[in-house]
């Protein structure tokens, strides 16, 4: 069965909701009450409750199967986080209420600042930024605040080829130029060429690492330290922390500022596409320029530092990045999931994700070409190309195909490094039953693939949807739903 | 560890298919410097589930909650009750553990619902097209300004002084480095707004003007005569709502004219959280729409001909467009726009309508009630479920003593203005359909109390 | 992908629960520590967690689709009862804690007896019964300890041959001989038959009204009025009260005592098969014996009335029939929907199901038999029979059919009085465009087996499973996991 | 109203489809004088889901909640931290809202979970068969005696004394329809159970043994001889077990001869929920299968030769044998059901084991610092996570002292046995893993200070 829209089986006069009703007053409404019809068709609870239930069985999750997305790290989502962040204590309390009836909320923002920073080993943590992205663009500002801080304007932001397409266009976004650094043939940062391109224009570079490529960049201490002898600061993309957190803290490495993707390494639910959470580790020299508000703790009691009590001890803020505090929800999720390991656990987190990672690099080299493996191990991810595969086959049939076996595909073509990658990421909470099943189906789709099967071609077809028109799509967009011209006979 | 499945044994025989002697071997690549020989130390280790529970019950109940004391706070982030049925649904592990869909034949599921939400936000907000959520109204306000720009290939934004505060403030970080300049004002205690200001200074250079609606004090105006001035000078008029359920009973801004109109949709399903994670609303023209910042879904067929969804004119997003996208954002507030989409569906016309009925009718009499109170001035003349009061003394000591009487009585403007001796007693009270009668009483003889 | 059982992918050295570690102490199992191993597999919380949710859709359930049950009635369970039910002071409460402690969950089970015994018109109810049949059960023993009380054995209960199964299993258990009333031509009791029946060995009469063929017994209380005469007790099965509700009180119609399906009218959810909850409504001449335990209510103050306190003003009670209290999780939620509804949306349940189910006759009867339709309208179900469908075509085929037109079955082959039963109920819940819908697959349906159509056998092709072998399930039952002999080869 | 979905155009389309004039037209068939022309008098019209819910949270208020107070109470109900995926997985709607397996092409998931529920409860009381479970406890041993009469063709059934009162009397209630005889005793306040006393009147007479283990005052005694000596008459011995958690410490019945094990589920997944809605479990050897009560789950094939399962051997029960029926019960507790055995797939075998052990140290550790308390004496010798104290007053109404607290100390004798002044003096102390030192502390402290 189909499901309609909800437009196509609603009407204005149905409703779900039954209110008190309301107290007869002269309205005060500035004569601007509503009289056009705002269009709202309504649902009876039944009617919803089966629409979106009936909808959500048309999606792939995390709890339906193994999502072998490289770079996005979806994990399992511990029920336990959903409980708590729904307490009335933290869900049902106002962010402008007076710090003294907040204090819970305070100490839970404050425990895991401590917890970031003190697995990071740096020394000040930003919490308000709401996603990976936001949080690129608060280490970003930070260093051009400090750079701005020392009268020492600088123009440009050095960004390896593989990096995130949110990285240089968070740079772009805070005015800097963006040029490339080259990789090398392993992969990894060319230490040479960065080391030549910095001087007195380069504000800083925007590292990740692990990589893209899921590798170590061996050479970080090195790069920290000709980037920062070059009065540069070094920002590292933190959404692969998963695959090091608790057995190497970036602040060892010489890193400036760091994001934390909470919906990564600490498990907080993608939900379809966020809400996100993106926290922001600074170093000793960025954290002075940290925003506004953050939680600071003042004998037994939490203290929110907002705009006018920063002024007495931290006047150098580059400002406010959102309304309010941050992204509360996700930060008892994280907590809770980051208690729940301990320092032990974490520890295990990354090795587990490693070793998860190399057994599927060991599963699937021999069908699929492996740029990077003749260099060593690699961390969380394991990267193929497309070279190999039938003339007219690419990585989008093996995608595809992989939808049939049960599968979500993972990530494609990104980094952009490889020719057709595909990035294949584990995480630590698959088993090794459902890896040893992923890599059987996932030789037997690249075998298709490579032998030219044509049925490869014309997957999934067992999704809830054949290959869908993303041309036509952004052709012609249609982003609204909008009455048929001729409405259809009467039942 | 619960949350583990490898088992030591699983362990020891993957190292040998790959041939590690040890885990330590696959961490070969870092620097020897760097690397930790066991857990980091001052952190404890794991624990068990009803250990964090309870510790989590511990923290949770320092807190006053809105729901079981009297509760006025809006100023952004307002208190409806929420059907029940809304959160079972955003529980269902296919919407709470789903990916980003980009894998469209797997993900119909979150596609429909942001197709259906896009159409909902902006039929709500008077416009043509919305997108499929921001990270919040404040950044979406912020979003917003930059699109003007690019639009306009301006960089002069004038900001009504009813703008939210935190609003102002986020756009006044941002411009530092876009080298946007801002206009903008304190609000003033009276029942009027600054439109006059903002008519005056409307100009050739101006991008846009960016007016709040219900605006930070309460109050309504209407902004046809600002989108008319702005559109003769070639600026748009961008317009805020941070209180979605107020559109149930006051015209849309579209239909005053609003080229650009974003908003926080947190009232409608998703709770207050402490501030977070709220959804941003961000609607348009259709003409703008390759000008539009986030993800949007569309319309399509898949390989049979049947209706489907796809996120579409990703051309303007950062993983194609990288250094030249139209923002940096990667995420949207999914499950939070599933929240709001849910809440508005179980609602309807008539039901967002009563509900904004009952929050207007309740509204108008606690506001009766509290500026009986000797000294206590209301000075909104118009308002839809928040109203400005003025009190005798400085209402930021006034909200912490409410608070220690278990009343939370609203938002001093003096936490929303620091320093602004101007605004200091004045006190900004929402009052929804979760506020009863009895509720204002309690409030109202404790303010009485207090200010005497 | 199908699922194994936990048997299969779990081991014992595995566990999704991280526990406390003990502390050591001299063990005082009384020289019974267990040694041989238990054979409980392990899984990791995101192994169970996948696993569950996988099974889960091998299911149809309400919140997917209609579920046309006749009898059953299987309706909209809104989520705010499963809220209320989880409120910490409801679920984390002991059964024998002190009253004083208890006085809001007592009020919970007092306020939902007074709704019973207002809406039914009765003088008490007993609440303790854990499902519909145990509720029979209770109505039963309280009519066999009025009789003993008055001296008066009674040997025989009467039953119509359309009465739910559970009805005669009842009357056997309290050791009564069940004898057969029979049905009049329009699907109704024959008065005059009972009549001629009932004398001084009749304990009593069970009958269901509306009866399970969805027709409302015009002569209920000239039936009551016989039966008392005769010196016995009438017993109504209250399975069908939701066609009546708020629109008719049984005691108006002279029964003694009924039971309350709570997961049918009040719409506690059915969970795949319970738990129910039960509660009986009594007239003043059985409420003195009903069971222990029991809320009363004395000034401002909750009592639970237990074996102790009973004496004083309940002495005749035939005693306890639970542990505990009943099903107070299913009282909570029960008490929430009535209250949802208040007496007039009651009033429209009973309404729109009666209204929904003769949408339903109305709309087949020209392509399925409707035995009784010509006698009048139908309550809150519509029934037909097999009578015209092709040599060799059943009810079953139908119901089959209709499960790969995305639906669940109607109840099949019940009541026994009609050859081929198919009994149609589609509650208050479902909208007019489901109904048509539905009408129009069924019609579709229908229609190939009056035709003969063979795809028709081999129906469901859509569903988790095709047909399945019950006789070969039964021949050799089959109902634990074991270890195959031999174990397969690793890996 | 939000749960019906006609609208009042709709009914009056229906109306018209079905040709009838009004609504009254379809209940022509009751009689005139049972017609009720409006709302029943004396009963509230509809509320909002909010009203609803705010009512519910103020009875929930007036509740002393297990978790928040130091609590040790069970005496066949016992309070275990659940984890919360148990909760979460009951409550997708697919298992939540599912009909009673009939129809299994569409319920192969309720079918499997029932199969692996039925395969986990034989492995835990070490029996052959399980079924797909009961109402409780209480009726599943009932249920267990009238099947001993089954089975044996004997009516008279010997209970232990250490069973638990609830139990017995609704035996006896059972008994007084069914004509069955029971002979049982009052518990005695010492370390001994009764079981010389049941293997001394054990004879040909006999269908049926019934001991509780651990028994009702925590006692935990080895069942062989019993079990030898009944099966020397032909009788059965039936093991009812309140606290299954125990059988990961101490052994299985079906180990020492129990021919059928019965027990109250409740302890792993459900909660105390007040009393109900629990899960009772049933077990036996496999010769008597057909003798068993409730329904049972079993495995099969499809017509593609897949494995798969259905409901099976139901012409034991009452919709196909009606008055011939082994029992008249039509439900089981399916959901409860469910919840046990996610609970156990979750703890596993490790998990259990160690849930056990901790629950033994625990309550070994309150037990030794309880009886320090002048004039408080241990009763038992063996125990698992419940003990019997021996107070120097009466017990019941220190229970109330105790509560007046805020601490829930336990289940008093006096409330399980009225009038039994020889076991007044007694306190039932349960000690699972919730209970923190802090806890024990607590409540000895507060005892002390009661006793003295």
């Amino acid at each position: 069965l189909e499901e309609a829209l909800i437009f196509e089986i609603g009407t204005a006069g149905t409703t779900g909701v039954d209110l008190a009703e309301a107290p007869k007053v002269a309205s005060r409404l500035g004569n601007l009450e509503r009289h056009r019809d705002i269009g709202l068709p309504g649902l009876s609870e039944p009617e919803t409750v089966r629409h979106y239930t009936r909808l959500s069985r048309q999606n792939y999750a995390i709890d339906l199967g193994f999502f072998p997305l490289g770079s996005c790290t979806m994990k399992h989502n511990p029920r336990l986080n959903e409980k708590v962040a729904r307490m009335a204590g933290f869900a049902d309390v106002h962010p402008l209420q007076p710090v003294e009836t907040v204090q819970g909320a305070l100490g839970v923002i404050h425990e895991l600042a401590h917890w970031l920073i003190t697995l990071t080993g740096m020394k000040a943590v930003a919490m308000s930024p709401k996603a990976g992205a936001h949080g690129e663009l608060c280490g970003i500002l930070a260093i051009r605040a400090a750079l701005t801080a020392r009268g020492d304007a600088r123009s440009v932001i050095l960004c390896p080829e593989s990096a995130h397409g949110t990285n240089p266009a968070t740079a772009a976004f805070a005015g800097y130029a963006v040029e490339n650094i080259p990789a090398t043939s392993e992969g990894r940062v060319d230490l040479a060429a960065l080391k030549a391109r910095l001087g007195p224009d380069v504000a800083g570079v925007m590292i990740t690492n692990p990589n893209t490529c899921g590798l170590f960049e061996r050479d970080m201490r090195d790069i920290s330290d000709a980037v920062h002898a070059a009065g540069g600061y070094v920002y590292c993309d933190g959404a692969n922390f998963n695959a090091i957190v608790g057995r190497v803290r970036p602040g060892d490495l010489g890193i400036d500022a760091m994001h934390i993707n909470l919906h990564k390494t600490f498990s907080t639910p993608h939900g379809g596409g966020g809400p996100g959470s993106g926290p922001v580790v600074l170093s000793a020299a960025l954290a002075p320029y940290a925003p506004l508000p953050f939680v600071d703790k003042d004998g037994d009691q939490y203290q929110l530092v907002e705009e006018e009590t920063a002024g007495e001890h931290h006047g150098s803020s580059f400002g406010r990045m959102v309304a309010f505090h941050g992204q509360m929800g996700m930060f008892t999720r994280a907590l809770a999931y980051i208690m729940s390991h301990g320092a032990d656990g974490l520890r295990q987190v990354a090795e587990d994700a490693v070793l998860n990672a190399n057994y599927i690099l060991r599963g699937l080299e021999d069908v699929l070409e492996a740029p990077f493996a003749h260099s060593g191990p690699c961390m969380h991810e394991a990267l193929f190309s497309d070279n190999g595969l039938a003339d007219g086959y690419s990585t989008l049939d093996i995608a595809k195909g992989l939808i049939d076996e049960g599968y979500h595909p993972m990530t494609v073509y990104f980094p952009l490094v490889v020719h057709g990658a595909m990035l294949i990421e584990p995480t630590e909470t698959e088993s090794k039953a459902t890896l040893h099943q992923f890599i059987g189906a996932l030789r037997s789709v690249a075998q298709r693939a490579k032998a030219g099967d044509p049925s490869l071609k014309s997957a999934p077809k067992y999704a809830p949807r054949r290959r869908l028109d993303e041309t036509q799509a952004a052709r012609k967009p249609v982003l609204v739903w909008r009455e048929p011209e001729h409405a259809v006979a009467a039942e | 560890m619960r949350y583990l499945p490898l088992t030591p044994s699983d362990r020891q025989a993957m190292l040998g298919v790959i041939g590690a002697k040890s885990i330590d071997d696959l961490f070969v690549d870092v620097p020897a410097q760097a690397r930790l020989d066991g857990p980091i130390q001052g952190l404890p280790n794991h624990a068990s589930e009803m250990a964090v529970e309870r510790h989590f019950s511990e923290l949770a109940r320092k807190n006053m909650t809105a729901s079981h004391n009297p509760f006025f706070l809006g100023a952004g982030a307002y208190k409806h009750h929420v059907p029940a049925s809304v959160d079972h649904i955003i529980q269902r592990g296919e919407f709470l553990t789903a990916y980003t869909p980009y894998q469209p034949e797997i993900a119909q599921g979150t596609l429909q619902m942001l197709f259906e939400f896009q159409t909902q936000v902006a039929r709500l907000f008077g416009c043509d097209v919305a997108n499929a959520s921001m990270y919040d109204g404040s950044t979406a306000c912020w979003e917003a300004i930059g699109m003007a720009g690019r639009i306009t290939k301006r960089t002069k934004a004038l900001l009504s002084s009813g703008l939210h505060p935190h609003y102002v403030s986020v756009a006044k970080t941002m411009a530092q480095y876009t080298g946007d300049r801002l206009d903008t004002a304190l609000p003033e205690l009276s029942a009027q707004t600054d439109s006059a200001r903002l008519l005056d200074v409307i100009d050739d250079d101006t991008s846009c003007v960016v007016v709040q609606y219900p605006d930070i004090l309460g109050r309504i105006e209407d902004m046809s005569a600002i989108a008319a001035k702005a559109h003769a000078h070639g600026a748009l008029l961008i317009a805020v709502v941070t209180e979605p359920v107020a559109l149930g009973a006051i015209k849309a801004p579209g239909e005053m004219g609003a080229d650009i109109v974003v908003g926080e949709g947190q009232s409608l399903g998703v709770g207050l959280q402490f501030g977070g994670p709220y959804v941003g609303l961000f609607a348009c023209k259709e003409k703008f729409v390759r000008q539009m910042p986030g993800r949007l879904c569309g319309e399509t067929v898949d390989a049979d001909g049947k209706r489907g969804f796809v996120l579409t004119l990703s051309t303007r997003e950062q993983h194609i467009r990288r250094e030249k996208a139209t923002s940096n954002i990667c995420t949207n507030s999914g499950l939070c726009a599933l929240a709001f989409s849910i809440h508005l569906t179980l609602l309807g016309e008539k039901g967002l309508r009563e509900l904004a009925s009952l929050n207007h009718a309740l509204a108008v009499q606690a506001a009766d009630r509290l500026s009986q109170i000797p000294g206590v001035e209301l000075v909104n003349d118009s308002f839809f479920n928040e109203f400005t009061l003025h009190l005798p003394k400085e209402a930021r000591p006034v909200v912490r003593a409410l608070a220690d009487r278990k009343i939370l009585g609203g938002v001093s403007l003096g936490r929303l203005y620091p320093g602004a001796d101007s605004l200091s007693n004045g006190l900004l009270v929402a009052v929804t359909e979760t506020a009863t009668s009895a509720d204002v009483e309690t409030f109202a003889a404790a303010l009485q109390e207090i200010l005497t």
